[in-house]
């Protein structure tokens, strides 16, 4: 049946010829190309195909030029949230996470919260100095990724919050 | 010595320093933007952190976000390759106060150095050759055309913060001189926010030729000999060479000696090169001094046997220089070349995206220092090198032979690259000759 | 079928090529790829099947261990066997090709020849010795691949003949 | 000087060749099996030939079908690289009468060399060193017992046509010793159509010290130093190093003379290697004479700087050595590895097909010769040997932490390979010591 060597070579014509699809069938001889930008609006479609959401963690940046999450805890999120349709609050720093002011205070949010984009949520230290990191979202908090006194990298999600 | 290290950089540097960190048994933490997340240096370290979004600005050149991945790794010091923050004698600041080292040289070397008129009248107190030109600084245009009037048209006007070809300007008679300093005070004041400029005379048909040094700080400088850089394009360069083709033994050791002269001169530790430019007698002229590791370093690690990243290492770590100048011999010849991601016979255009196919020259005499692999995507936001081939062999000739060989080796696609234009370029007579300016490779583009 | 080793294959290739989409079936060989934020609808467009084609020649060795023809001319005369179902004559030898057994004599066969497996068809010297080749196929010369005095190398097409 | 060769092998050392022809303007011509189509020397090489279908017999052992290529292809020599018909006199003699040179030594020089028991007796008129046992071939088992007692067991009976282990037998008292010449008879009639055997003491905790030659036509013989190949796995070796790390100044100067004097006295040129066993005591016992190029000569041309198959290139086509022994110099330690596609936790089962990945380290010290590439399908029919490994540092600890990190470098699958065998031998306590013998990396694995 098909060998990997011949899916490569398959895959190199899509990608050199910018073709969004191809199908190729057995005997019968059948081949569907498709190419050029097709529908901009992602969809989160919620599939049974385990190579799509497996494939996806890793994925490579998108071609319109927007930041993917960092590795780091990103596969879980990004699922999560693909599923369920939940929008993510991420760090936009290196650096120390806090859920709340002090050691003895109450954290800032926690699930079940509601928070609009000026709510702080958490606190960021980086070079001796907090940062207080607010939502820029509305919507209900649903989960919260990291921990306090955990290191964060630039982009990596924080929070799962499903909107309004 | 230290235990962990970040490197504050990206690319084949990034790979070059952490392969040297790991040999030495030192753990490694790379930071990255969001653009370089597949990127080689990233799968090599240790821990790899990411820093910001693609933008130099947000990433590779931001202090605090560099810092902060520094403190939240625990790291003991930071490398800063060459380009970004490697020549920022305020970040080797912040490093230092953070209680992290810097691996390179100190504030004060880099201030005194990096700024071309301070330099200048270093080497002048030292005996380093200069060109002729103004003392320092220029106050007015009117002196300025006293000045070159004295030493003789062309003269160049040049930043005093200078580097890589910005804020400099050719003057052949007054009238240029003086818009020239305009233009070039403007430039400089935009891109280094400092507009002093000094005046030099402008060499033709000068060849590029530079002498690594490594001090400790102990007090101890030595040098490894010179490079020869003279192939270049737009004052980047192309091709670099170890042993000048061209040099005689006794100008050889005068020049190598005046450059650890000045370093000495400047208190100077770490690696650094001091770059010249030499006319056809041979007479050396002093360009400026570079306080840190260079793109071509690795022609002089394999002419001499001697790794420059490990000793810069070291030589941060508090260790003394593990040779004096005696035990340090030339074998052979190296040559490297950059190849790029550009598009030679289309005015160099970049050719980012991904390179399905990324397979390397081996065998003999050969040397690749690559962040690529195959199905590495080439991001748009970085200058374009991919990697550099050094290869190494007892002369010139059979140097030229295997670096030519294993250019043909290469295979890489769809992604444009300079490969053809290097394996034109070694099979020029000139280049063969060695018989080359500055100017050479313009001048060859500039025939087609 | 699918092992986890090739799917983690596929799941690499999709990430690293920007897959969104990939469709794998089995024996009747189907395969669809799909790439770039496109609808999610797989649309099957009826083509003359030019990728396949194109993409034959260079194939892997068929993983049953049968050799395939060299490199040099093999493109072309696979094509027209495989488009017409005709068979090949192959050099078992590396050598030159000589289609006659003396300059001034008759070729052994020319287009529109019938022949028999016994039939010689042409003769390869190699280390001066002059080997006859037989045809080892029944039915007619339907194309002559090479020229007197070509070197030919292991297992190259020499003729190709319409089995009856 | 040839202008065309064929290079009647494949895999790494038919890259390896190719290579060196390039560098030294000779066209090449590569033979390959249909097994063979996507290798890289068929790419490599100016022109490629198909000779016959995978079975060795067929194509890479098959004498008339490669003389046809070389025929057809019209060249003035043949490379025969290693293994396959590298050692085999006749295809030697079939070569030259068809006027086309054979890159290697006489016919005579193959012939006295080949047969270990003429080899032996040459040594020691020689005065080269020769473990105690029979003069020259078994005539009847109650000599052989009467020796044996003489000299002590363990003996050991090997094949006057020997080698790679087949034909040997250890006896440790006479019923052994009788049995084990029958054997050692059958298989050495069955495997080399030859069944004279002879009687040597056998070495227990011996190392395996090598030392390579260079001759001429003109009767220049010199050598290259040793290397030390005692890591090995039923007589396949492992790892090789230069220098041996054990080896006195004197005891080296005295086995390199040796070597010298043996290659002499048979008239040799080209490359070869005399291989010896040393005792705990450094005591050396002539092993066998191979007239080839080595699977590890590359550790050679590290720390000689000498390439080895130009040179073997240049010699054959007639030129003089174009160094005297007072030339030849070491400079550091070099180490190679042999990566097999092989499962070493499963009893290093071969593990052919298609590499889906397949990346190489580089950077500074790191040498990769090898016939693969990323997506390159590894043949099941010949050995399983995908790449060497070689580095090159100033000292060994250096050179096994160099060699240590590149190994980690490599990503290859979904193919098994035996990297992490050697990364585990690179951290092993003995190793990194040298206090091991040829039967250490077995014990090790009898351990586990």
């Amino acid at each position: 049946m098909l060998d990997v060597k011949k899916l490569k070579e398959l895959i190199k014509l899509m990608v050199t010829n910018d073709l969004t699809e191809l199908d190729l069938q057995g005997d019968g001889e059948r081949v569907t190309l498709k190419r050029g930008p097709g529908d901009q609006k992602v969809h989160y479609v919620p599939t049974a195909a385990p190579v799509l959401q497996a494939g996806e963690p890793n994925g490579t940046p998108p071609t319109n030029g927007t930041a993917t999450p960092p590795a780091v805890g990103q596969g879980q999120a990004d699922q999560e949230a693909g599923d369920t349709g939940l929008e993510q609050i991420t760090s936009p720093m290196v650096g120390t996470f806090y859920a709340a002011s002090s050691p003895d205070a109450a954290p800032f949010v926690t699930v079940g919260d509601r928070v609009d984009p000026e709510k702080v949520v958490c606190i960021i230290e980086a070079m001796k100095v907090f940062n207080e990191i607010k939502a820029e979202a509305t919507g209900t908090i649903e989960k919260i990724l990291v921990q306090t006194g955990q290191a964060v990298e630039f982009d990596q999600p924080l929070f799962l919050v499903r909107p309004d | 010595m230290f235990s962990r290290i970040l490197i504050a950089n990206r690319g084949e540097i990034a790979v070059r320093v952490i392969r040297a960190a790991r040999e030495m048994g030192i753990e490694t933490v790379a930071v990255f933007s969001t653009a370089d997340r597949d990127s080689l240096h990233v799968r090599l370290a240790d821990r790899a952190i990411c820093i910001g979004p693609p933008a130099p600005a947000d990433s590779y050149l931001n202090i605090p976000r560099i810092i902060s991945a520094a403190e939240v790794a625990n790291v003991d010091a930071i490398h800063p390759g060459y380009g970004f923050l490697a020549e920022n004698a305020h970040f080797a600041e912040v490093c230092r106060s953070c209680n992290i080292e810097f691996i390179g040289p100190s504030v004060e070397s880099m201030s005194i150095l990096g700024d071309k008129v301070q330099c200048k009248q270093l080497a002048i107190k030292h005996k380093v050759p200069v060109a002729p030109g103004s003392k320092g600084k220029i106050e007015d245009e009117a002196d300025a055309v006293k000045i070159a009037r004295d030493i003789g048209y062309p003269v160049m006007v040049k930043a005093a913060a200078g580097g890589g070809g910005r804020g400099m300007r050719v003057a052949h008679n007054d009238i240029s001189l003086r818009s020239g300093i305009k233009q070039a005070m403007a430039e400089a004041q935009g891109a280094f926010g400092d507009g002093t400029v000094y005046l030099e005379k402008f060499l033709e048909n000068a060849r590029h030729v530079e002498v690594q040094i490594l001090g400790d700080q102990h007090g101890n400088v030595v040098h490894l000999f010179e490079r020869d850089c003279t192939m270049q394009r737009r004052h980047q360069k192309l091709i670099e060479e170890a042993p000048c083709p061209v040099l005689g033994n006794d100008k050889r050791e005068d020049v190598c000696k005046a450059a650890v002269r000045l370093a000495k001169a400047a208190k100077y530790f770490s690696a650094g090169t001091v770059e010249f430019l030499m006319d056809a007698k041979q007479k050396f002229y002093l360009m400026e001094v570079n306080t840190r590791l260079q793109v071509e370093h690795p022609v002089t690690e394999l002419i001499t046997g001697i790794d420059i990243v490990k000793t810069q290492i070291r030589i941060a770590a508090g260790e003394k220089l593990p040779f004096s100048q005696k035990h340090i011999k030339r074998h052979g010849h190296a040559i490297e070349t950059r190849i790029n991601a550009e598009d030679p016979d289309n005015g160099f255009t970049p050719s980012p995206g991904q390179m399905t196919e990324f397979e390397m020259p081996g065998g003999p005499g050969v040397r690749v220092d690559t962040h690529c692999y195959s199905g590495y995507r080439v991001p748009p936001n970085y200058d374009s090198m991919i990697a550099k081939l050094i290869v190494h062999q007892p002369t010139r000739d059979e140097a030229i032979a295997t670096i030519r060989r294993a250019l043909g080796e290469f295979d890489i696609g769809p992604n444009k690259t300079t490969i053809p234009l290097h394996i034109r370029l070694m099979l020029n007579g000139s280049f063969r000759k060695s018989d080359v300016d500055i100017h050479f490779v313009e001048r060859l583009f500039g025939q087609r």
